[in-house]
């Protein structure tokens, strides 16, 4: 399994802070998971539709999207950052 | 001395220029973020990666380090609830050279604005909410530090 | 709000620093010099020309203001005799833009160092004195921000 | 009269804060009158023999030394500033 955390309104859209799902085929990216994830349609079609508004990090590091999720153990999703 | 901390709690600036002009450096630069009021803001919620805001800042901090000759830095970033008024960020440097407290100061800032894993929400006074949009501006000045386009 | 002092006496960092943070402007920039020991010194003497440094810091601060859209600023600087440790200078300046608060306070203190009439005694532990002697750098760091060579 | 106020090691060099002297002919620069002094010999030779160190100040603003005195009230005379 692959645990996603999402944040701001990627988190308000999905309503969900995090969740499990089953690990993708090997090669898939992070870009190939958003698009399937925002398949689902509803909240993940909003927060997920438009891949530019996003932003992703694995295993707590920042990433394109076109990163292989590889054996990653936590993929976030959310927008730019807005700290400081 | 490097001091990093990411909480909910306002802190004490004084005592944190205290520390830092303690380490006999000659120059302290420091920057305070401070919640703007106006168009009817009430709070500013700020929503983090905790798993990853402490890595992610101490990296940043590590790196200033490497970079100019400072004896001291300290970074403070709050959470939650925050109303106009209220303190933000911190960071605060020391150095023996003035030019290289003034510039980790900056380039801490920028960096904090750009890659620390932080988002706003405005709450306003008749109910309306909306996140904050990322400013390109400081997405290319962050970029800027390392010579990229 | 402008702020200029020049005193014998120290300066509370943290009230300037409010009176800054109060203005609401979001982001407070602030450098503060000490007296850096070593090489066995154990005071320096201030001394400068009092009919012109209160003018001439004045003069700096309104062409701050003027150059950057600043909400304040605050610029204390002491004379007399000062150990190790001792704050000498103090800039602090307020903004809507972080850039703006951190620019202004590098511009400032880069002008205090080569435009303000002050003169450094050092007074070393086995009775030695000395003037230091201005450095090239800070002429031309100084003159770099009216684009001149 | 032409009030001169010296600091830093041009004042202890010369052991005075401040003196009167007649005022210059028309057209005098700052570097005339320094030249006038430092012929004096001792302190006021070592002070200001060199004039490329002095630095100088007409009425409180900072002017080179090839300014012309005028109608200036104060004249001072000091080495590079070294504050902040």
């Amino acid at each position: 399994m692959l645990t996603i955390v999402y944040f701001a309104w990627v988190r308000e859209r999905i309503g969900l802070d995090e969740e499990q799902v089953a690990r993708p085929e090997l090669g898939a990216t992070v870009a190939d998971l958003v698009a399937g994830l925002a398949a689902r349609g509803g909240g993940y079609a909003e927060a997920l539709g438009d891949a530019t508004r996003l932003r992703a990090a694995l295993d707590q590091r920042f990433v394109g999207l076109d990163t292989v999720i590889g054996d990653a153990r936590e993929l976030a999703l959310f927008p730019p950052v807005t700290g400081g | 001395m490097k001091r990093v901390a990411v909480q909910a709690g306002d802190f004490d600036v004084a005592a944190e220029l205290a520390a830092l002009e303690a380490l006999g450096g000659g120059g302290v630069a420091s920057f305070t973020g401070v919640v703007r009021g106006g168009g009817g803001l009430i709070a500013l919620e700020l929503e983090h990666y905790p798993a990853m805001t402490k890595v992610q800042v101490d990296r940043i901090c590590d790196e200033a380090m490497a970079r100019w000759p400072l004896l001291g830095l300290s970074v403070i970033h709050r959470f939650g609830r925050l109303e106009p008024g209220a303190r933000i960020v911190f960071v605060g440097t020391a150095s023996r050279h003035r030019t290289a407290a003034l510039e980790s100061c900056a380039f801490l800032i920028d960096w904090l604005k750009s890659e620390a894993p932080f988002w706003k929400k405005e709450h306003f006074a008749d109910g309306a909410t909306g996140w904050v949009e990322a400013r390109v501006e400081d997405e290319v000045k962050a970029k800027g530090w390392n010579g990229q386009d």
